[in-house]
């Protein structure tokens, strides 16, 4: 008796630890809910990030310790969190004007589904049972100046999630700008989705079968890898 | 003289009427002013259209209300909050009508609505089902929606202190929608955890000027979803 | 030899005072500048009025004394101003977005000319020689709940200030609810404009001679009085 | 890590190029950046759009750029100040564009652009010289004028204190326009009194988060229209 074929590909700590790399010393960045959350843990020491949380604050630190939990101070997913030296507090107006406006330097979320120009929606099943709840994601998508998306390169029943065309309601037109899966990294450019890293242990064809969207390998694309983490 | 304090949450609710249009502030449970919200329950009205972000849990502030059925119709970004099933087919409260915006979007037309702004364009939702329906125009070659004002009859909003002219210090992220909030109902009325002298306040700190501000209440410990304040 | 006639009518400040006298307990309150910055010297002591300055203060003290002014806080005549306990700090769109949403219960702005039906110019004396400057003009105009005029009866050159129809460039349309003059008190009605009071000393018909719209007399109409005042 | 100080007003003004457009801050003399300003004559910049209140006095601050020819176009709600001849007809300046904007619109047109609102309406101007040729609009039977957003290259900012991520705290009325046009503009560059260490500042009072800062210098002693600070 054999043990099963392991799963290919980075477990979710490592789709963060990649994103974190990519996020230069000085900017400014929202998080949203799930995987993008655990970027921080991350993000290389000598490099300052500054986080913004829509509910009005900028330099978030960490998550409260338990027990010294202060319900006034949250973060977008209502937990409580900290405010580092530097942090600053402001209403729900000011703080989608720096969203809307542009200040956001990068805003990491989670997906449903992908497009190959850059679509995203990631708000809404369209089950028809769940009620859809948008939250920040619309203005996140269209305001910051660039979108990471993080997300398992599959659906659980392996359905393409990285796709020609979204069947699910939109959150936005040609927002994304780049995609951390489990199996690659992909850029979203003008003529199509480039494949900038991916897992050694698959080719890119096998990749490709596995994407519901045509890829192109970058000319310079290296395997994509990340340590072992917890 | 101006003394905009009033003796308790009764007095503060006094005089909603049934289908009022009434904002509450909060984010989570941060800035939620769930006394006035528990106390509106009492006033047993009906018909309600309820503006916030979203049920944090069925049983509590926003939620109670809507699950008491006080409420027809609920504007909010997040109304399903985390471990909820509110709203969901099969559920009590299916029926309510539901106006799911996004976030900032509702932000920016609560501002507007205080602002004596009628509409703005947004580049948010273009192109999606939030926009469906709605104006669109193209402006330097981008794609926006042209969003309208909300403002409400009544805004229940919290705060940390205030003083006699309606002066509001907020606490971290306790401000949320309330100050746009407050900007932007016929009614702001207030509960605070402490009524201070006027003076005591610093001028820079004052997130919401008495202006925008008719009746506060103080309500020295406010009721939270988790426990002690 | 006998004197001239003496100038019939009320000086400056009394019109000022008269204005004050119609500002309630607890209003909230922007003066533009000239004869409304008269204003709050003659508001009865047992009511609480709180001034507004659109460069950004609520409750605006009386104007710095002499050798005591911060010129960080001026009002909207850029003059040296002081702030009430109780006064609070804000920036231009959000001191505008009290004007513009209604907040501000009562403004009282200055005149060039004044029409039947409540449109105002004051802004621009259409000369082509000096440089037009609105200021806060418009939007006081537009968003004030009330506008309150104070003007004097008459031009320097005894021309109606108060017309049928407005030649110079308009400030608002129909924004003018009263207006306090020199001679009289007259309210901006639907069906045009009425005398509340008039100084004694001048029939209704002479004051008709002085104004350059219909004017119709309120049924009852008192004496316009002002006490004396340096 | 991040240090948005530069070591003078020299550095702060780098790299600003001829025919950009430049927001000022400041009403009256209250939160005027007149070292920025008058550190800008040095780099000897022409056709600049300059955008702010108005001018003060014709040898100061924005007016002193304006009569030393870096200008060829003035956004502003009082562009002649008291006393000044500034644009008149027959004055040196007088073939100055001018496009003379309600403050109030002037204020929201910058607020709108530093947040992603290229258009909103407003009733202000509506049936004036100032809205003639803009797009009007009716709402809810109400008359309105759509008016656009301003964003400027350059925003030229005074503030009390900052700290190295460009947060800022005002004095009194100096916040006026700095608050809104930090937000605008590409590069903001902001003089302060002091530098605090980071968290020095109270998060409660920081009207301008480091976000809409580039630049900060420290002038200790400003230039001020009415002498000592």
């Amino acid at each position: 008796m054999t043990a099963g074929p392991q799963k290919k590909g980075m477990a979710r700590p490592q789709i963060a630890w990649r994103a974190a790399q990519d996020i230069p010393d000085g900017a400014i960045v929202n998080l949203g809910i799930g995987m993008p959350l655990g970027i921080p843990n991350y993000i290389p020491a000598e490099r300052e990030v500054i986080l913004h949380s829509e509910n009005g604050l900028l330099g978030m630190g960490p998550p409260a310790k338990e027990g010294e939990e202060d319900w006034e101070l949250v973060n977008a997913g209502t937990l409580a969190t900290t405010l580092l030296p530097g942090g600053s507090y402001f209403h729900h107006a000011d703080s989608f004007a720096m969203i809307r406006g542009g200040h956001i330097d990068i805003c990491a979320l989670g997906a449903f589904q992908i497009a190959a120009n850059g679509d995203l929606a990631n708000w809404n099943l369209g089950d028809g049972v769940r009620t859809p709840t948008v939250g920040g994601a619309m203005d996140l998508a269209v305001g910051a100046k660039r979108v990471f998306i993080l997300t398992d390169h599959n659906a659980r029943d392996g359905g393409a999630k990285i796709v020609e065309e979204c069947t699910l309601p939109l959150t936005g037109l040609t927002c994304v700008d780049r995609i951390y899966t489990d199996l690659a990294v992909i850029e979203v450019t003008a003529t199509g989705l480039v494949v900038l890293e991916h897992i050694e242990d698959m080719s890119f064809e096998e990749l490709q079968d596995k994407t519901g969207a045509e890829l192109q390998q970058s000319a310079d694309w290296k395997p994509l890898e990340a340590p072992d983490l917890d | 003289m101006i003394n905009k304090q009033v003796s308790n949450l009764t007095v503060a609710l006094a005089e909603i009427e049934n289908g009022a249009t009434v904002m509450a502030g909060g984010f989570g449970d941060a800035g939620s002013p769930n006394d006035l919200i528990h106390g509106l329950l009492e006033c047993q009205l009906k018909g309600l259209t309820l503006i916030g972000n979203g049920v944090v849990a069925e049983d509590f502030g926003q939620g109670r209300l809507i699950t008491a059925g006080c409420v027809v119709k609920y504007i909010a970004s997040f109304p399903r909050g985390p471990g909820t099933t509110i709203f969901d087919a099969g559920t009590p409260t299916a029926h309510i009508e539901l106006e799911v915006v996004p976030q900032g979007t509702l932000a920016e037309r609560i501002r507007a609505g205080g602002a004596g702004i009628p509409g703005f364009y947004t580049g948010t939702a273009f192109g999606t089902p939030l926009a469906a329906g709605k104006e669109t125009r193209q402006i330097d070659g981008k794609d926006y929606v042209l969003e309208q004002a909300i403002t409400a009859d009544v805004a229940l909003i919290m705060a940390k202190h205030a003083d006699r002219w309606g002066n509001l210090v907020y606490s971290k992220s306790g401000r949320n929608f309330n100050p746009i909030m407050a900007m932007g109902a016929k009614l702001t009325i207030v509960q605070v955890e402490e009524i201070v002298e006027l003076g005591e306040l610093d001028p820079e700190t004052i997130a919401t000027p008495g202006i925008f501000v008719d009746r506060v209440v103080e309500v020295e410990n406010p009721t939270t979803l988790y426990g002690e304040p």
